[in-house]
């Protein structure tokens, strides 16, 4: 099941790249049938999902696991055996992460289609991208999730490169050395902890070293004498930076974050909608299943940081945020924010906080997907993103403007839409953790609600500019692609049991685990 | 009686019977005069003349100490192909400055600097 | 032989410093007589008597005349030369050229110095003729001398080849570097039951790399039909054209050695040294000496008849003998000459 | 042994001192009354232009460079004679190798050319309608050797 | 005796064969007129027929020609690299067009290169220190004559003048060190040497001189910092094939020649645990922390002046100073992990360097240049070899899921296993900047549009099939190592490291 839905989009790529290059249509549809193939495994594993299992670091109650030796390596016995494992699972942690995938990746080729540039080749990576970020999702096996981790790069690289805007190859290599240096210093960690861990085999009784995420868990296989074993030692801090560099500078968190405005504002809007929707959410998901469980002794130690990272990312978002001139701009900073909130959540240690910023991540790439979809249906039309060459668009186009409106009160919190559970949480997780740190970072709410409520004014109200009176209102493609999201929010917002009781008892296992490392 | 001759000879000059340390230490300068020779000339010929002077130091050391150590006839051997070696390697190099020579009618080593980066 | 010098002469150090000199004697006196010798031989062969006046019988005391000259003549170096090494040449000639005798067995009483590499030996510092001819055709800073010169080497390296490994075809049947250990070999009167036992009976193919030694030492010896370093006619004495005096007196004299040791050679390695033809009969360490200068000056004497019955080559032709011819066949009789000892 | 090399020492001094002698004789013999003209270098009596130290044809420097591969070779079969006969058919055959690969290398050179002596190319006069006489040079061949970098013309040509 | 020599003779046909094939090629040029390219057809099988002479050497472990050379796992493995690397260069040649003006002496290439590949076999073999010297030599001098090969173009007869000054300069105080050590030692095979240096160094600081002195020679040919200026102009004035074979086989040559030298010649008997330097920390002087700088230099020299570089040869050049620093990493560690990292390092690289090279070769014959900033818009014009050449400079990146990121996760995590954490982390940093430079050229290739009137280039099938494979392998080594790394590893448990 998960191999299927991982590896479906490398299929749409094979197909796409066979066919001619006349025939664009053709290349479309392959990718949203392969794209909507997605949504509906996506479906069917929501339906089979077990809510009850907790995962993480039991594969008991881990789902849909698909676990065989992909690489062994037992010539010599200088380090015991190599062992690097196929090792696909899930659990609360990844579940509405693998839907949101599916739902944005389906959403991006929608929004794709009027893409007229080297078509072939921009679905063909398109799909690799998709590939990549479900890979990410699903690997239990770190070596696996560093070669999902780096496919993403290349795609993205050549998307924003490409079919970017004017300043695209700027944008694009420094989206790319950016997080080339994180997967460096994950690719350098990795190998210290696969030194480090050694699992012993139950049925052969022998001592391999492993790549095994669930068994680098366990504090009992690190080694003697390893360069991570032991509990709060100097390496595993570095190590536990070094990992929280790579995820922050994906999440981003406010030192890392530069690359996300150039990036935003340059990519063409699916790709805005995947990277802000998806991507950024891999970042928050890495330091979930990787950063806190192993490492659980660092992660406390570094608890006040990450939250301190996490106040600093909610209020110089919002703040930046509310300097833009430039809608994408504007919503790229929104994200730093946002996500800013994810940390602060899951910086706080307890449930409520990890169930708040999980949430969070989820509502913040479906909202964040509705916003950069508007932010393109206006471009489209208008080919500028100045807020300040709009205004009264509600006049001209009053559907729309109800779609976006809803993207935007989501975004600013708006009891009732989803964003709201999932901040509520945050914030009353991390009150119990970080009170004063807490306290300031809902300043940030306030600022996000002006940089909003502003934003809605400059575009939406007032009076129709001349030059805009021939704009049209949304298409059915539009529709299409902004409607499921738009249902999503309210949803969540009227009834978010649907998405916290499938990640409750995951985070709660979490949660232990983590108190375990205080020990 | 000759041998009383060169003896006086040999003492003369060096007060006593050549062993090892004199060989090395004349392999020793002329390695250093070769390296001497290659940092300081800027005409090739002169460069590959302190090649030479290398590979002879180099062959001085080892017949030296196949003479005076248990190396026996290898060391003999080694001298033999590096001679081999060194007729090859100055064969080559003088084909290769000719060439140069018409290229860029110059032997100086400064002066041929059209590879840079 | 040295230990009888050293009874003879009270001093060991006199006694040694004569033992060296002996072969000077014969090179300075066989200079005088193979000069005088090779105009005799030129003009019988055309005809004519040559010098007839000086000394008496013959004139034979013409080039001892002409010596006297050109001891007399002003010494003459150009002010374009470089003066070092135009004055360094004629000895590096004459030193390499003389040092050659000290490894070829006179009798077999005499030789210089039996070092068991010989031959190696002989033709190692052969090859400081060439060096010394360009240098001092470098160092004329004259046309016709560079041109000159460059040719010798040319020529001279050329032809080296050949002669070498004609040279190691008999080192082949003879396997020793010694010259001496060489003629003691071919001692006695065995081959076909009536030939003398000299090398080059021995090996049929031994015939071949004698003419093969032979051409290649005319030419080694810049010799007429290879002449064409100091060919006068074009290049006005070549290498030579600056020197005047005694410097050009010692160039004709290493030139004259030179011709000499390659012939000794020759008869060492191919009829037998010091050996009589005659087996026991006329043999001894004095005996041996004069069958050795015979056989010697026999071929010196091919050399020189030739200079007057043929005539010059081109530089092209020079080269072709040498490298499209003397050399390959060289190689491959070198290759049957040891397969012959193989099998027989 | 050694003092067999000082004997060939010997000879060289000897040799040395030989021609320093007679040189030393011919000094106090011969007049010295040098001038410009007898210190002149020699050109068939006109007065000498240019330096000496011209270039020369290639094929010089390829002769030496073939010698030197010869010599070279030369000096490995040397101690292969001297245990020849010795070793018997095991060295013939290393031997024969060895010959034969050079001979190989050799066989190349000759079949090439490259070891032909170039002869001048006779340029022969056309006559071109309109443009009258012209000597029309070859066209240009790769030259086995690179080409001929001659300043003065000094290649030995037969007469 | 003779027993002992027709044995080693039965463990000497690959070298056999090739030196055949050198003659054939000969004799073939001079008789052959008309067919110019017959000698690069008879080097290409006889590569071949050699290739398959080694495959028959598989997990043989023979000393032959009275321990003048080795023939085991380990030099098998490395035999079958240089000749696979060499296969590819024939193939590169007999499709360049930079060689294609010197049709009339093509011949001589094919000679000259067949001279190589077996001194390259030598060199992995030689077991003697003679030996290990004359290979060295024999790779060199016919390498100096192939960097000259188009002589007709200045910067050819620049570079290869320049290569053998360096060259032979080097070699000769290699050459020297050898002399010190074997008179220090008195035994000329590594073997003897090994015994007598387990037996107590009587001359330190001899010996170090001449450990200091044989890196020099080996350093220059890994081409490594501070040994490394040769590299950049000599690859830009070599015609692309030989670039790539100097990048490829005579780097893996030289690594398998350091590899067995220092194994053996200084692995300790009685200290088994103790590893290689062990034996080497005479007087103190911490030869492996030596190497680790030099391999740390390397990697920031390449990598920092690669950047820099407009030429796609001395791009390349500069990439392969910086891959050598990779290498020597598993050189610093030379434990059985960080030696078999190095081969495992070696056959990738093998791959995708000869890949980038190709890929190079078509576009600059096609558009003429060898500017990077030439390349502009060229991924349009010709899509899959655009893409293959962004593969194969992702590889050498170490992205996954290209054999480059096998590579440089095996020798990274040798390298952290071993606790040299800070050689890693320049290698870690050094790679991000390798990423900067590396993707330029992608960013040339697809990032502009091509002249409005320009043409789609074509490349023959023949061309195609060779992009293909060395495609395929760059590839799928980054998915499915298992058997490479096992073969890798069996080859070095010869060394006897651990």
């Amino acid at each position: 099941m998960l191999s299927w839905i991982v590896f479906i989009p490398i299929l749409g790529m094979a197909l796409v790249l066979l066919l001619p290059d006349s025939k664009r249509d053709a290349m479309r549809w392959t990718a949203a049938v392969v794209t909507g193939i997605q949504v509906v495994l996506a479906g069917i594993i929501y339906m089979s999902f077990d809510q009850a299992k907790t995962g993480i670091n039991n594969i008991e109650s881990l789902q849909f696991v698909e676990h065989f030796n992909w690489i062994t390596v037992d010539a010599v016995p200088w380090v015991g055996k190599v062992n690097i494992d196929y090792f696909l699972g899930l659990d609360g942690l990844s579940i509405l992460m693998v839907i949101l995938t599916a739902l944005i990746a389906f959403v991006g080729v929608i929004s794709s289609w009027n893409i007229k540039k080297m078509v072939k080749g921009y679905f063909a990576l398109y799909l690799l991208l998709i590939t990549g970020i479900m890979g990410v999702f699903v690997a239990l096996d770190f070596f696996l999730f560093f070669i999902f981790w780096e496919v993403m790069l290349l795609p993205m690289y050549f998307l924003i490169g490409i079919w970017g805007g004017p300043q695209r190859e700027y944008a694009a290599i420094k989206f790319f050395l950016y997080t080339f240096v994180g997967g460096i210093l994950m690719l350098l960690t990795m190998l210290a902890l696969y030194f480090s861990v050694a699992h012993t085999d139950p049925v052969t009784g022998e001592s391999v070293h492993t790549f095994n995420i669930l068994h680098m868990m366990n504090p009992e296989n690190f080694v003697d004498g390893g360069l991570l074993s032991g509990w709060d030692t100097t390496w595993r801090y570095v190590a536990w930076m070094a990992l929280f560099i790579n995820f922050a500078i994906k999440i981003p968190v406010f030192p890392f974050h530069t690359w996300l405005p150039d990036a935003h504002v340059q990519a063409p809007t699916p790709i805005s909608v995947i990277l802000a929707g998806v991507l950024l959410k891999l970042g928050a998901y890495g330091l979930l299943r990787i950063n806190f469980p192993i490492l659980p002794d660092a992660t406390l130690y570094f608890g006040y940081f990450m939250a301190i990272l996490g106040m600093i990312s909610i209020i110089y978002g919002a703040l930046c945020a509310m300097a833009q001139e430039d809608f994408k701009k504007l919503i790229a900073y929104s994200s730093i924010s946002h996500m800013g909130i994810v940390i602060l959540g899951i910086a706080a240690f307890n449930t409520q906080g990890m169930v708040g910023g999980v949430l969070q991540m989820f509502n913040h790439g479906i909202i964040t997907a509705v916003l950069f979809l508007s932010v393109g249906v206006l471009y489209d039309r208008a080919h500028t993103r100045g807020l300040n060459d709009f205004g009264g668009m509600a006049n001209q186009m009053p559907r729309y403007t109800g779609i976006a409106m809803i993207g935007m009160f989501a975004a600013m919190g708006l009891p009732g839409l989803n964003g709201f559970v999932s901040e509520l949480f945050s914030f009353l997780g991390a009150f119990e953790t970080y009170r004063w740190i807490t306290i300031i970072s809902v300043t940030g709410i306030i600022i996000t609600a002006a940089y909003i409520l502003w934003t809605i004014q400059r575009i939406y109200l007032g009076e129709v500019p001349d030059r805009w009176k021939e704009l049209k209102d949304l298409t059915l493609r539009e529709y299409i692609s902004l409607v499921p999201l738009i249902i999503l929010i309210i949803l969540l917002g009227i009834y978010p049991s649907l998405a916290i009781d499938l990640i409750n008892s995951s985070l709660s296992g979490l949660v232990e685990l983590i108190s375990a490392g205080g020990v | 009686m000759n041998n009383l001759l060169i003896t006086a000879i040999s003492n003369a000059v060096l007060l006593s019977e050549p062993a090892l340390e004199h060989f090395l230490i004349v392999g020793a300068l002329l390695f250093s005069l070769g390296v001497l020779a290659v940092l300081s000339r800027r005409n090739v010929i002169m460069v590959l003349m302190g090649v030479e002077l290398i590979l002879n130091s180099a062959n001085l050391n080892i017949i030296a100490f196949s003479r005076f150590t248990n190396l026996s006839v290898e060391g003999h051997m080694i001298g033999l192909f590096v001679i081999i070696i060194a007729a090859a390697e100055a064969a080559v190099a003088l084909a290769i400055v000719l060439n140069m020579y018409n290229r860029h009618k110059t032997v100086n080593l400064d002066e041929i600097n059209s590879l840079k980066g | 032989m040295l230990n009888t010098l050293e009874n003879i002469i009270p001093s060991p150090v006199i006694a040694l410093l004569i033992f060296v000199a002996l072969p000077l004697v014969l090179v300075s006196i066989y200079a005088l007589f193979a000069i005088w010798m090779e105009r005799k031989v030129a003009a019988h062969i055309q005809d004519r008597l040559g010098p007839m006046r000086v000394g008496g019988w013959h004139g034979w005391a013409q080039t001892i005349a002409d010596m006297l000259k050109l001891l007399q003549k002003e010494d003459i170096i150009p002010t374009n030369a470089s003066r070092f090494l135009f004055k360094l040449a004629p000895f590096l000639l004459f030193a390499a050229s003389y040092a050659a005798f000290s490894v070829i067995p006179f009798s077999s009483a005499y030789i210089g110095s039996s070092v068991d590499i010989g031959v190696f030996y002989l033709l190692a510092i052969t090859s400081l003729l060439t060096l010394s001819v360009l240098m001092g055709a470098w160092a004329s800073n004259n046309k016709w001398s560079l041109l000159g010169g460059m040719r010798t080497a040319a020529q001279m390296v050329s032809y080296e080849v050949p002669t070498i490994m004609s040279v190691l075809s008999v080192l082949v049947v003879a396997g020793s570097l010694n010259l001496m250990t060489v003629t003691e070999m071919q001692t006695g009167n065995t081959t076909l039951g009536f030939l003398p036992d000299w090398l080059i009976f021995q090996n049929p193919f031994l015939l071949i790399a004698f003419v093969i030694f032979f051409i290649s030492i005319v030419a080694e010896s810049h010799r007429v039909p290879f002449d064409l370093p100091e060919s006068e006619s074009e290049l006005v004495a070549g290498f030579q054209t600056e020197y005047s005096g005694m410097r050009w007196g010692i160039f004709m004299l290493a030139e004259y050695a030179d011709m000499l040791l390659l012939s000794l050679l020759g008869s060492v390695l191919f009829f037998g040294g010091w050996n009589s033809p005659f087996g026991e009969f006329m043999a001894g360490p004095i005996w041996g000496f004069f069958w050795f200068i015979l056989k010697g000056m026999v071929l010196v004497f091919v050399m020189m008849w030739m200079r007057w019955t043929l005539p010059r080559y081109r530089v092209d032709q020079l080269m072709q003998i040498c490298w499209g011819f003397l050399i390959p066949i060289s190689f491959v009789n070198f290759v049957l000459i040891a397969l012959w000892e193989m099998i027989f | 042994m050694l003092a067999e090399f000082g004997n060939i020492l010997l000879f060289l001094i000897v040799g040395i001192l030989f021609v320093a002698m007679s040189l030393m004789v011919a000094k106090f013999l011969r007049p010295d009354r040098p001038n410009a003209e007898k210190l002149a270098t020699y050109e068939c009596g006109e007065t000498p232009f240019g330096s000496a130290r011209v270039q020369f044809n290639n094929r010089f420097y390829i002769i030496g460079l073939m010698f030197l591969i010869f010599e070279v070779e030369i000096l490995l079969l040397f101690p292969w004679v001297m245990v020849f006969q010795e070793i018997g058919w095991y060295a013939f055959t290393a031997m024969i190798i060895f010959v034969f690969l050079i001979f190989i290398g050799f066989a190349y050179e000759l079949g090439k050319g490259h070891l032909q002596w170039d002869l001048p190319k006779p340029v022969i006069p056309t006559y071109v309608e309109g443009v009258g006489v012209v000597e029309e040079a070859d066209e240009e061949e790769e030259s086995p050797v690179a080409e001929p970098i001659m300043e003065t013309n000094l290649n030995p040509k037969p007469n | 005796m003779d027993q002992q020599i027709l044995h080693s003779i039965g463990w000497f046909y690959p070298e056999i064969i090739l030196v055949l094939t050198l003659c054939v090629i000969i004799l073939a040029d001079i008789i052959i007129k008309r067919d110019k390219m017959i000698g690069g057809r008879i080097l290409l099988g006889g590569l071949i027929l050699s290739g398959v002479a080694i495959l028959f050497q598989v997990g043989v472990n023979e000393s032959v020609f009275f321990d003048l050379v080795a023939v085991d796992a380990f030099a098998v493995f490395m035999k079958l690299v240089i000749i696979v690397a060499a296969i590819f260069v024939v193939l590169f040649s007999m499709n360049s067009a930079e060689l294609s003006s010197y049709r009339s002496r093509i011949g001589e290439f094919y000679m000259m290169l067949s001279g190589m590949v077996l001194g390259m076999l030598l060199m992995v073999g030689a077991t003697n220190v003679l030996l290990m010297y004359l290979a060295f030599e024999v790779t060199s001098i016919s390498s100096y004559v192939l960097v000259g090969f188009t002589k007709k173009s200045g910067r050819s007869s620049e570079s290869s003048m320049k290569y053998i000054i360096y060259g032979a300069v080097s070699s000769g105080i290699m050459l020297y060190g050898l002399t010190l050590l074997i008179g220090i030692t008195g035994a000329t095979d590594i073997y003897g040497i090994n015994e007598t240096l387990n037996a107590g160094i009587s001359q330190p600081t001899m010996f170090n001189l001449s450990i200091a002195m044989i890196l020099v020679g080996m350093g220059f040919k890994v081409a490594v910092v501070p040994f490394h200026f040769w590299a950049p102009d000599i690859y830009e004035g070599a015609p692309f094939s030989i670039a790539a074979i100097l990048a490829v086989a005579s780097k893996i040559a030289a690594f398998g020649l350091l590899i067995r030298f220092f194994s053996v010649s200084f692995g300790a008997v009685e200290t088994a645990g103790g590893g290689i330097w062990e034996m080497l920390f005479t007087d103190q002087i911490p030869w492996d922390l030596i190497i680790g700088i030099m391999a740390a230099l390397a990697m920031i020299v390449g990598n920092l002046t690669a950047l820099m570089q407009d030429n796609i040869k001395r791009m390349l050049a500069y990439s392969s100073i910086a891959h050598a620093g990779y290498i020597l990493m598993g050189v610093v560690i030379f434990s059985e992990q960080g030696v078999s990292s190095i081969l495992v390092y070696l056959f990738i690289y093998l791959f995708m360097n000869l890949g980038a090279f190709y890929t190079a070769m078509l576009f600059s014959d096609s558009v003429h240049t060898e500017s990077i900033e030439g390349y502009k818009g060229l991924g349009h014009r010709a899509p899959l070899e655009g893409i293959s050449m962004t593969i194969f400079l992702v590889s050498l990146t170490g992205l996954p899921p290209t054999g480059g990121f096998i590579a440089k996760l095996y020798i990274f995590g040798a390298a952290v296993n071993a606790g040299w954490i800070w050689l890693v982390a320049i290698a870690g940093i050094t790679t991000v900047i390798s990423l900067y430079y590396y993707i330029r050229v992608a960013r040339n290739l697809f990032l502009f549009k091509p002249e409005p009137n320009s043409e789609k280039l074509t490349f023959n099938l023949k061309s195609k099939l060779i992009l293909g494979s060395l495609l395929v392998p760059t590839l799928f080594l980054g998915v499915y190592f298992t058997p490479l790394i096992e073969f890798a590893k069996q080859s070095i448990t010869i060394l006897g490291l651990n």
